[in-house]
This record gives C-alpha cells, structure tokens and sequence, in this order.
C-alpha cells in the first residue's frame, strides 16, 4: 500500500490497518518520521515538502518491489505527506511484515533510506530565521550506501 | 510549448516552479536548454550542477537526450523526503 | 516503560500513547511480535508464556538501560505478554524514540534479540500435534550476538 | 525449608513447577542440589546441563555456591521470548 498526499498522518490507525492487512505474519515493524521543532538553525514552524507525480510514487513503489524480491517480506505500507507539515506531525510511516523479525527490520530500514536520499521530494524548512531548501546530509547518503 | 517545471531550491531561481516555454530554434537536447536557461535566469551554474537531474516526461535523461516543444521537462536538484 | 503482564496487547494504542510520550522525538520504530499459527510442528493453537519475576523484569530494565546508554535514544517501551497466547495475538510490543532514524532502528533491533535470546521467558507450544518447549534457534542466537 | 522452582521443560521432568524441600544435610552448594535432584527425578542429566542455569534468590550462581534452607533456588533452562 502506497499514498502521497496531504491528508495527516495517523501512525496508530496505520498499524492498527496494517495488521489486520498482515495478519498470518509473526513480526511487524513500523517507522514514523516526525517534523522536530530544532533544526540545524533555530526552531521549525513547518516544512514544506514537494512531490513529482507520478515519478515519485513510481520511485517508492519501484523500492517496495526491490524489499520485496530482496526480503521475505510479506507486505508493506508507506504514506507520505507532502504539503505543509507542522513541527510534531508525521511526515511518513512505513510498515513491513514478514514471518521472522530480521526481514522487516531490514526491508522497513531500507524503505526508510529510499525515503530520505533517493524518493523525489523536495524538502523546505520555514524556521524562525526565515526559509531554507533542506537536501539530504552525508549521514543519509552513507546509510543508503548500505543496501549496494 | 515544452512546459518547464523548476523543483526545489531551483523555483528561487527562476522566480516560478513552473512555466511554458517555445523552445529556440538552437535548442534540441535536454542539455542545450539547461545551458539555455541558466544564462537566462543568471543562475551562475546552479542548472549546470550535476546534481540537477533532467526528467523528460517523468524519465530521467541525459543531457544528450533530444526534446521537442510537447515535452514536460523538469529540473530536480537532490530529492530526499522522510 | 516496561510491562510484564497476562494483559493483551494493542500495539496501535501503545504507539498512540508512545507518540505522545516521546514528543520532539523526529524518529519511532516499533515492533510487534505476533504468535503465528505455523509452527515448526503443524498448527499452533496458542502459546503459553512462563516469565520469573522480578527476574525477567530486572533483566528486560537492564537491557533497555543498555540501549539507552548505547544509542542516543529518548525513550524506551517494552510490554510483554505471560500466560496463554492465542495465534495472532501479540506477544511482544517494542517501540523506540531519537531525534534520527538511525538510533531508533538499532535500538529497537538490539531490545528484541535481548528478548528472544536472553530474556527470562519460557515458551511453551501447543499445536495439533501436542505441546512442546521451545527454545531460542541458532539464527537468534547469531542475531543477538551481532551486539557484542 | 528450601523454595524450588523449576522452569520450562524442567517442570515436564520434576511433575511441579515448584516444590518445598528441607535440605539434606550434605548439601550446601547449588551444584550438589543439582546433582541430588537428577538423581531423584531420574532426569539423566537433564538438570546436569551447562546450559541449565541456577538462581539463588533471584540471582544466577555458579554450582560452588551455598545455599540454604531460606533460599528460593530456581533451575532455569535456556530462555526466550518474543
């Protein structure tokens, strides 16, 4: 299951959705991004982030289908949100599903670090010393680098 | 009209994430417009980085790849959402 | 937190209330364990979950003080479910906060090899079949051992 | 009188889960006790294994530890949840 939209994100209700989805699966793993209030200048009011339809969702679909031939993963969830998004509010969850913990650890990290360096979205950071474009950080770049 | 669409830090530039555009007689590749534009808005190189990737009609290209005036071409610097 | 108990598990409201909890926190990964109805030895009915107390919860504390002392993560939730488990219920819920996804994910993997390899449990399978002990497997083992 | 508890499938050998037990007098370390009851429940070494661990009163302890008749003495077989 994939969406990018505006719509909040409710992690919760996600799981809660997600599990019955699984259901027959021993291990669930979920990740949920949240805007932080402290940047790397001052205090985030809201981000902005941008999306390219379709290519971003064919990216992220593309990298579901890559966990799924590469874990036994036997299902997984990402929704993300584009628009403004509120320091404290959600900006993605992933969820992975599989019979043994390992293949969703790794599946729901790896979707997590498609998400950060390779889906297309374009990330603005409203603080309150003003507006900045935020791109990925050699932290992201060298976590991505791991799944080669 | 080739419909051109500026992501990210690049609508600063150009003042517009999006516009429509009657190409030049002299322009027939993805890389000849990327030159083209950045004299245009006075980007200083920043559409020659090559970090910023050119889609044509939702596929990534080469600076090699021939455009034609239906085209949507997009300009992206470095993505990374989450 | 930490919980032992006989009570079932909600992860969906567990994470709800983890969330709020762990406020300003930019990353949570959660895991749930779900008694699958496969076991090694035809269909499991349900399990039956022996802890020591306060050993086990000693133990459990312990290793979430280690995870906090080795990731910079800024909370911890462990509840674990004692006594009958019927398939598809949730045995184990795990959930981690940091302000980067990195600390989250590693954290919440190393609490649950803790569980499966050295926390005071003993499981207790009933299938079709009849019923067996279950220990820890070899790839769990070689999981938790990633962590020394 | 001695409280002993016996875990997992220790308790599928010992027919209880617990039992209260006045020490013999020629046993005064957890290993001599793990010795006496194999013998007594006729385990063949079930309760001999290196990985069955012994906890005094809540603590893991090595065989050449003393015990006595206050003790809560548990026989743990490996453990594992989730």
């Amino acid at each position: 299951m994939l969406k990018v939209s505006e719509d909040p994100i409710d992690a919760s209700a996600l799981l809660k959705a997600f599990e019955t989805e699984a259901a027959g699966a021993g291990a669930i793993v979920s990740f949920s991004g949240i805007v932080r209030s402290k940047a790397t200048s001052g205090g985030v009011e809201h981000l902005f982030l941008q999306a390219y339809s379709p290519m971003t969702e064919d990216g992220i679909q593309a990298a579901m289908d890559e966990a799924q031939s590469r874990w036994p993963i036997v299902n997984a969830l990402v929704q993300h949100r584009v628009g403004e998004i509120k320091a404290g509010e959600t900006i993605v969850f992933v969820a992975t599903a599989s019979a043994h913990r390992r293949a969703s650890f790794e599946a729901a990290d790896f979707l997590m670090d498609y998400l950060k360096t390779k889906a297309v979205f374009w990330k603005r950071e409203k603080t309150d010393r003003g507006d900045a474009w935020i791109e990925p950080g050699d932290s992201d770049y060298a976590d991505a680098e791991r799944w080669r | 009209m080739a419909k051109l669409l500026y992501f990210g830090r690049l609508s600063d530039i150009t003042g517009a994430a999006e516009e429509s555009l009657t190409l030049p007689d002299t322009i027939s590749t993805a890389g000849e417009l990327r030159h083209f534009l950045d004299l245009r808005f006075d980007a200083q190189g920043a559409l020659l980085e090559p970090t910023v990737r050119i889609a044509v009609n939702n596929e990534l290209c080469f600076d090699a790849t021939s455009i034609s005036e239906t085209d949507e071409i997009a300009f992206m610097p470095p993505v990374g959402g989450g």
